[in-house]
């Protein structure tokens, strides 16, 4: 079914009696040519790139939970493509021009929002290296503009610029930037890999992978055995878990990551702001809640929540940058378990295990990436080679010491 | 998150700095043709247990003490608290 | 001794006073500090006949106190020193331990009220500690408004913060709103 | 007006509002809700989707409905529930989310095209053409959403933190909650009682019921002067406690001057950080409604509010006492709104009740086996359809009461994400196992909902909570209380093809639930995604369960295999302002001044956030008008005279004890063991992993005494690293470390004349070359006995000291030294010029210490010793860091006019300017006196291989593009024969 305006009104009229599923939900067949564990964003956009665009036919999706479940149905829901190191800004930029396509790709509205993100600098030295970060990202052919503190003033005149403890002088701004409805991502992804012939099937956890003679053979799971020419892990958050069956550890650590939305208000801050003295940063929904999150908590943990000290400090920071959203009401926050990596940037590669594949450790940055990972992870399922934009993201690279350390805080997780 | 601080007893968690797995405390030799391997082991494979772990806790706002914290990461649950320097100290002690 | 003139932390050539109901904060620039750590195999010493005390205690005599800062590890003070080289002094009574001179790298404010409620409902607003983390003869580090502090409890009606010198401004600044508005509550 | 006799309210004094501008008067005790009824006003808000008209259907912070716009200007707070805004005198309120008057929406179109409007329909559509999203389709939907609005201007209002730790922490002052309290008071128990309202009692105050048979808020009266008589309970009224955190920590928000007209000298909301070693869960309840056709008008409420309008405050929903009221319940307890409305004196219809075996309690009509099939009235509700077998009759009405049963309150005890678990009995959810450690829930919110279940309930709560903190707790004598059994029957909508709400707030129906099913959004999570049921402010406390009920219809499961919700913080939206803790402005952080920091600033200096520190920037002189004049003059003096800067933000360690050489041998990458007494060597630290993350000097002032700088911003990173090595790594040596960084004012006396300068303050100290070289260090006094430490360090390449005394000198010492040297030029720099000088002479800082560099980079590969241990030795060997081409460079402009812009990349002449071809980047430049151009430091690919080579520096993002030359990035004395003269 085709999705438009035209058929919404014609569905107003009758009664909506003509919609059908958004996907089905079939039984899991005996095998599959691709598995794919993990029912999120990235494993969703994989299996939807794998039927499209590399024309596999027998693609299955497990997932856990319901579809959608990881930490694409809750984040801040931020893309951007604002990266430093030649091992990432290529991908995100890459990513980001298919989240400008997504839509009409997808047939569905995932209000993909170019509405800019500006990360605020508060000193020179910090200019300065937000400049080595503007210029790399057009170096890489993506759009980054420096501002200047007048020109911040204008577009942002709510800020705390006259009593800060520590002065906005500028910012970094990625106009092409901005947000998507991070559920829509998932279920837009979903039903056009679902139409395509993709299973995906929920309710379904992997609970063991197969391996004879150093290769996968399928995965065990609550709904029984499955065979796999090839398995893709797509599990962020559960990687290592997931990983410990096929006996490898990984260099990441789960840790939670939380998240806050404030009750709806009238539009009043139309673009994404970071700040850069502390852990804040900030968009509103097309619905009108603030949505902000800050830093992670900074311990390992499974636990999908997390504490009032990371409460009270994000929003300080908030309060310190914009004090006029502090009437405003705090609605909900939450907490994902995130794949915080040891160098802060992904893993997307082949395991030691033939025909195993991971696709891991993206920090909190993997909303931003689902399309790009999706493409270059099933670039890599069907092909069996990385894909141009994603030749970094080796799991060797640390051994090696190639690492992909965007803000230089070496192997502590809870720094990146 | 409260940490039972084995000599000033319960801490709010905010007084400490996490650092992560207990087996940072297990410093590979760095003699050797395997030291290098050793190394990134040391550093990169950390232990990610949803469930018990052991990890490192300094208590940066308190009495300046590392403490090696047994935690339930799927709870938050914490089993108990000992001083670091023991433990490493026992450790040395193991392998001489 | 030198013929330069010394500043309080806060600045000022005097120490500052302030009274807010029943709050009394007083900057403390007299307070000789001097930190004392055993050295493998030392024994502990008695140094100006103080017994150092455990874990979370402080313990004081007429003219000295010492308190715990860290296993193995205390700070010594001494009211009215700080014109003199106490850590040399304590060095000198402390045989096989490391001190290091720390008068200067600490602000003193001490807060005094006529009894122990209101000093409570002070701290309640500024530190996150356990009530007998901060009971009479109790002293510990802890932060407060993101700042590293001292708490020392000498009794009832008398508590002693420390934050490092350079913060003092913002410590003055922290207590002073917070003793304000318990004035008016 | 509807006021009756009775209530809670305080009739001997008036108080004035404003509602949209119109004046009213209400009592102390009215909530904003119950004056606004008591005049006559029941139309309050619009929903959000289809703007309909809507009045409050609770009395309480549950509702979803009743949003209004608090108080004006920058105090202005929107979605503001008027059920539980305390009336204050002066109290203004506006509604929201319409376009013209609230009477007459012109966004009530949206009503119409509800059809269009159904679950999910945007994702389906405003796809074409794409450029129409950001320019048309979204801003459109913006302005369309969102419920009220911020005023745009900072809060005036202060905001306080605390923290409280007790024994047992008490939520909730209903007839539970009390008990509990009371329970523990009495066993000496240190007790915090915390209660959202601002008056304790909770439901016991919305009933007739008595208690020992006098009124119950006699006996709440009675509970609460014991309470407040003990010191060991604290009872924090208008206090949300919003969230449950691990091992017994609680969030709460009291609300200290909310209901003031302006707090005044008084903090307007304090956060709560409360430590509780047990609690005890007394939330109470909340009323569920039914939804059938058009079930959404304003005077439509649920059941139990109205008879806590009734019973509390004395008014009724309804325009006079001639107005019909009705109920419409699914089981016994809605009969008591009808008893109540009765003894109230009301004109009631009568009950409608779908149970056809429904009971009578009273004499009052009874529907049984009746529903409520439709209503009608434009802004308020005329009429009612009742069904019975098949017959519908329209019934003049202008109030009806809901009641679909009660759901416990199970969010606190399901903050850690354990399931509550489904009561067959009671139809409803009850806190699951698993719960928060150390919580107990009790009363209504566990499902035991009789008032004297609820009283004995929270006493023996109590009493166990204690007991496993060894205190023996009596259970107190409970006063005679109603026992009626909780039955609870389901019965969740009525069937029907009109629509019928379940979430009032973002206008979902049983229609849209239907469509959800029918497109496969089933799993909850799904369904509350895609129709955004529970989304609202109320965050579905009126709708979860009867949605879930409805969805389990659909799909013919069992409530509980459908699903349940997780609940998460806040319990009730908590403002951001308080969260923050109030400090705000300039005291977000706090800041660290330098002992000279007074000094500066009677200079007239510039300062500069450094971390937490504020430092001198530069010291402007009359004359100059732009901060480089002030900056060059400063940099010259130190290269032709001598220049006096605070350095006193560094870190400084001191590091004892017998292995102390041994020690920093293993944090520095270097050897510092070998160093001599007198002496003080450049070090380097690596991280682990090789990379290089600070850099500093360590001096050695005796055999076993070593003094150690940090850079300003490494400082606490360091010291952290250090207690490790010491305390995890190597334990068995004899090591003791403390910072001294605040505790020594140094002052860094730099230039050809510093030597001169100094030898006018020192205490006979020969400062001769020969007696006190580069690089040494030394104990000694100066200004006549002023303990001091001298270090001969230089970071500007010019013959240099850094000198140290006791830090409430800093001030005396740096007036003395410009006294002493104003024959010699004796100049103040500040950070600017500091910078200047150290890029001059090459050397590293933040901008090249950035985490991702190593020690090869920097040209000092060497100071890695290969013989000994240290920390990051063997992984800086790995093949991506040794083969690392890229080195530190100096960079000076073909052009002497051309600048050199730092965060520049670097490209070979002739190559294309992309990222495969970068070569690297500029690090950090300046305007060089010295040189006199402008000049920088950059990390180049094969970097020392290029000496002479000119290259590109491109910077596209502010379109310059620069030739420069690679140069040694030693600007001044490569040899270093000035710092050693």
């Amino acid at each position: 079914m085709h999705f438009s305006g035209l058929r919404v009104i014609k569905e107003a009229l009758t009664g909506h009696k003509g919609w059908k599923p958004l996907w089905r939900d079939p039984e899991p067949k005996p095998a599959y040519d691709f598995v794919i564990v993990g029912g999120g964003g990235h494993g969703l956009a994989t299996a939807f790139y794998l039927a499209k665009t590399f024309g596999q036919a027998k693609v299955a999706v497990l997932e856990k939970g319901w579809l959608g479940s990881g930490n694409i149905g809750r984040n801040t829901t931020i893309i951007r493509s604002n990266y430093l190191l030649p091992g990432n800004e290529p991908f995100y930029e890459f990513s980001m021009k298919l989240w400008e396509t997504l839509e009409q790709e997808t047939n569905f509205n995932s209000m993909v929002s170019q509405r800019g993100i500006i990360n605020l600098y508060h000193s020179d030295a910090q200019r300065d290296a937000y400049r080595r970060r503007g210029n790399a990202m057009l170096l890489a052919g993506a759009d980054a503009q420096l501002l200047g503190p007048e020109d911040l003033r204008a577009r942002l005149p709510y800020l705390n610029f006259d009593n800060a403890r520590f002065p906005i002088k500028g910012g970094l701004l990625q106009a092409r930037a901005g947000t998507a409805r991070h559920d829509g991502v998932a279920w837009g992804y979903a039903r056009g890999a679902d139409m395509r012939g993709v299973d995906i099937i929920q309710n379904c956890e992997v609970t063991g992978i197969r391996i004879e003679g150093g290769a996968v053979k399928g995965v065990e799971t609550t709904r029984g055995y499955i065979g796999a020419g090839k398995v893709g892990v797509a599990v962020a958050g559960s990687s290592s878990r997931v990983m410990q069956m096929a006996g490898m550890r990984l260099p990441i650590e789960s840790h939670v990551l939380q998240a806050f939305v404030s009750e709806g208000l009238k539009p009043l801050i139309d673009t994404v702001i970071t700040f850069g003295a502390g852990h804040f940063y900030i968009s509103q929904s097309d619905k009108g809640g603030l949505v902000f999150g800050g830093d992670i908590d900074g311990y390992n943990s499974y636990a999908q929540r997390g504490n009032l000290p990371v409460v009270e400090d994000v929003a300080e920071g908030g309060m310190a940058l914009m004090p006029m959203i502090g009437r405003a009401r705090l609605l909900r926050s939450w907490g994902g378990i995130m794949d915080m990596s040891m160098d802060g940037s992904p893993i997307i590669d082949a395991t030691p295990v033939d025909g195993l594949y991971l696709n891991a450790g993206w920090c909190y940055g993997g909303f931003k990436a689902t399309p790009a990972s999706g493409y270059a992870f099933a670039h890599l399922l069907a092909t069996g080679r990385s894909h141009e934009t994603a030749t970094a993201y080796r799991l060797d690279r640390f051994a090696r010491g190639h690492l992909i350390d965007e803000k230089g805080a070496g192997a502590q997780p809870n720094l990146h | 998150m409260l940490i039972p601080h084995p000599l000033l007893g319960l801490r709010d968690a905010q007084e400490f700095t996490y650092l992560g797995d207990a087996a940072l405390l297990d410093r590979p030799s760095p003699e050797g043709e395997g030291a290098e391997a050793a190394f990134c082991d040391y550093v990169f494979l950390r232990g990610n247990p949803a469930g018990v772990h052991r990890e490192l806790w300094f208590h940066e706002q308190g009495d300046r003490s590392w403490l090696v914290v047994t935690r339930n990461t799927l709870t938050h649950e914490i089993l108990g608290a000992e001083l670091a320097s023991k433990v490493a100290k026992a450790l040395k002690g193991a392998a001489e | 001794m030198a013929d330069l003139r010394p500043l309080t932390a806060l600045g000022a050539d005097t120490a500052r006073s302030a009274r807010f109901g029943a709050l009394t904060l007083t900057e403390r620039p007299d307070i000789a500090l001097a930190s004392l750590a055993l050295r493998a195999g030392a024994a502990e010493p008695a140094p100006f006949g103080l017994t150092l005390p455990g874990p979370g205690g402080l313990s004081g005599s007429q003219d000295h106190a010492a308190f715990w800062t860290g296993a193995g590890q205390w700070m010594v003070l001494a009211e009215g020193r700080a014109e003199t080289d106490f850590a040399a002094e304590l060095r000198a009574v402390a045989p096989g331990c490391s001190v290091t001179e720390q008068t200067d790298g600490w602000a003193g404010v001490d807060i005094t009220a006529p009894g122990a409620d209101p000093l409570e409902r002070l701290t309640e607003r500024l530190v996150n500690l356990p009530p007998e983390a901060l009971a009479p003869g109790r002293a510990t580090r802890t932060v407060l408004h993101h700042m590293p502090v001292l708490a020392l409890r000498h009794s009832d009606t008398r508590l002693t913060l420390f934050a490092m010198r350079s913060a003092a401004a913002s410590l003055w600044h922290a207590l002073e709103t917070s003793a304000q508005r318990q004035a008016v509550s | 007006m509807t006021r009756i006799p009775g209530g809670l309210i305080d009739r001997s004094q008036t108080l004035t509002f404003s509602f949209n501008g119109k004046r009213y008067t209400g009592h102390p005790g009215d909530t904003l809700a119950s004056a606004l009824l008591a005049n006559g006003v029941h139309l309050m808000g619009r929903s959000f989707k289809y703007h309909r008209p809507r009045g409050p259907v609770s009395a309480g912070s549950e509702d979803p409905n009743a949003l209004v716009t608090l108080r004006s200007g920058a105090r202005a707070e929107p979605n503001t529930r008027a059920t539980v805004a305390e009336l204050y005198d002066g109290l203004t309120a506006r509604s929201q989310n319409h376009v013209g008057p609230l009477g007459f929406d012109a966004m009530a179109v949206n009503d119409l095209l509800s059809p269009v409007f159904a679950a999910g329909f945007y994702y389906k559509t405003f796809m074409w053409p794409r450029a129409f999203w950001e320019k048309l389709y979204e801003p459109m939907i913006r302005r369309a959403a969102g419920l009220g609005a911020l005023s745009g201007e900072a809060d005036p209002d202060s905001y306080d933190r605390g923290y409280l730790h007790c024994d047992l922490l008490v939520i909730g002052a209903g007839a539970a909650g009390l008990s509990a309290a009371l329970t523990a008071a009495r066993a000496g128990a240190q007790v915090v009682l915390a209660d959202e309202d601002f008056r304790l009692g909770g439901r016991l105050l919305a009933e007739s019921d008595p208690l020992d048979g006098g009124p119950a808020s006699d006996w709440v009266a009675e509970v609460e002067a014991e309470l407040r008589a003990l010191p060991n309970v604290r009872i924090l009224t208008r206090t949300t406690v919003f969230g449950t955190y691990d091992h017994g920590i609680f969030g709460a928000v009291e609300r200290v001057a909310d209901h003031l007209p302006v707090p005044g000298t008084s903090v307007r909301q304090t956060l709560w950080r409360i430590t509780a070693k047990r609690s005890v869960l007394a939330a109470g309840a909340t009323e569920r409604h039914i939804p059938f056709a058009s079930n959404d008008r304003p005077g439509i409420m649920m059941a139990g509010a109205l008879r806590a309008y009734a019973n509390r405050w004395a008014t009724l929903p309804v325009a006079g006492p001639q107005d019909r009221i009705a109920v419409f319940t699914n089981n016994d307890d809605g009969h008591r709104t009808a008893l109540d409305l009765l003894a109230k004196g009301a004109n009631l219809l009568g009950v409608i009740d779908p149970r056809a075996d429904a009971p009578r309690f009273g004499d009052y009509q009874l529907f049984a086996g009746a529903q409520v099939t439709g209503t009608h009235g434009r802004l308020g509700l005329s009429s009612i359809e009742i069904t019975r077998d098949g017959r519908a009759d329209w019934l003049e009405c202008h109030a009806l009461g809901v009641s679909g049963g009660w759901n416990p309150n199970v969010h606190l005890a399901s903050h850690h994400r354990g399931r509550p678990v489904w009561n067959e009995e009671l139809q409803a959810f009850v806190p699951g196992e698993g719960g928060p450690q150390g919580l107990i829930p009790a009363g209504a919110c566990a499902g035991r909902g009789s008032t004297s279940a609820a009283l004995g309930d929270g006493a023996r709560a109590a009493q166990a909570a204690l007991s496993e903190l060894g205190i023996s707790a009596a259970l107190p004598r409970l006063p005679e209380a109603e026992d009626r059994p909780l039955r609870q029957t389901a019965f969740w909508h009525v069937p029907g093809k009109a629509r019928a709400w379940v979430d009032f707030q973002n206008d979902v129906t049983v229609k849209d639930i239907a469509l959800a099913h029918k497109e496969n959004m089933r799993p909850v999570e799904h369904l509350k995604r895609w129709t955004t049921l529970g989304m609202a402010t109320d965050q579905g406390k009126t709708a979860n369960v009867t949605a879930l009920a409805v969805m389990a219809e659909l799909t013919g499961k069992a409530i509980p295999e459908t699903g349940t919700t997780i609940f998460r913080p806040p319990y009730t939206g908590v403002s951001l302002s308080v969260l923050g803790g109030g400090d705000t402005g300039k005291d977000f952080r706090p800041t660290r001044l330098t002992p000279t920091h007074h000094w500066a600033e009677a200079q007239g200096a510039a300062f500069v956030e450094v971390g937490p520190w504020l430092r001198a920037q530069y010291f402007p002189r009359p004359g100059e008008t732009h901060w480089r004049e002030s900056v060059d003059r400063e940099a010259k003096a130190v290269r032709s005279a001598v220049g006096l800067c605070d350095v006193t933000t560094l870190g400084k360690i001191d590091v004892q004890g017998r292995d102390a050489g041994e020690f920093l041998n293993r944090v520095y990458s270097n050897m510092m063991g070998t160093l001599k007494v007198g002496r003080v060597r450049y070090g380097l630290m690596l991280r682990e992993d090789g990379h290089l993350y600070d850099d500093g000097t360590c001096a050695r002032m005796a055999e076993d005494h070593y003094v150690v700088t940090t850079t300003t911003g490494n400082a606490g990173l360091v010291y952290r690293n250090m207690e490790f090595a010491r305390q995890c790594l190597w334990p068995e040596l004899d090591v003791q470390i403390i910072s001294t960084t605040d505790a020594w004012a140094q002052i860094a006396v730099a230039g050809p004349r510093s030597r001169e300068l100094l030898s006018r303050i020192v205490d006979g100290f020969d400062l001769s070359n020969e007696a006190f070289p580069f690089m040494a260090c030394a104990s000694l006094s100066v200004c006549g006995g002023l303990r001091a430490r001298l270090f001969r360090i230089s970071f500007s390449g010019e013959l240099a000291y850094e000198v140290a005394v006791p830090a409430r000198y800093g001030h005396a010492l740096m007036q003395r030294l410009m006294a002493q040297g104003a024959d010699l030029g004796v100049t103040p720099y500040g950070t600017e010029a500091l910078g200047v000088l150290r890029i001059e002479k090459g050397h590293a800082a933040g901008a090249e210490l950035n985490g991702q560099t190593t020690a090869a980079m920097i040209g000092l590969g060497m100071m890695v010793s290969g013989k000994k241990d240290s920390i990051g030795a063997v992984m800086s060997r790995r093949e991506g860091l040794a083969e690392d081409s890229r080195r530190l460079v100096g960079l000076q402009p073909v052009d002497p006019e051309a600048k050199v812009v730092p965060g520049s990349h670097l490209f070979a002449d002739g190559t294309a300017q992309d990222m495969a071809h970068d070569q690297g980047w500029i690090t950090s430049a300046c305007f060089s006196p010295h040189v006199g151009s402008s000049i920088g430091l950059g990390f180049l690919e094969d970097g020392a291989a290029r000496m002479g080579e000119v290259i590109l520096a491109a910077n596209p993002l502010e379109g310059s593009c620069a030739a420069l030359r690679v140069v040694p990035p030693h600007f001044v004395d490569p040899e270093g024969e000035r710092l050693r003269g």
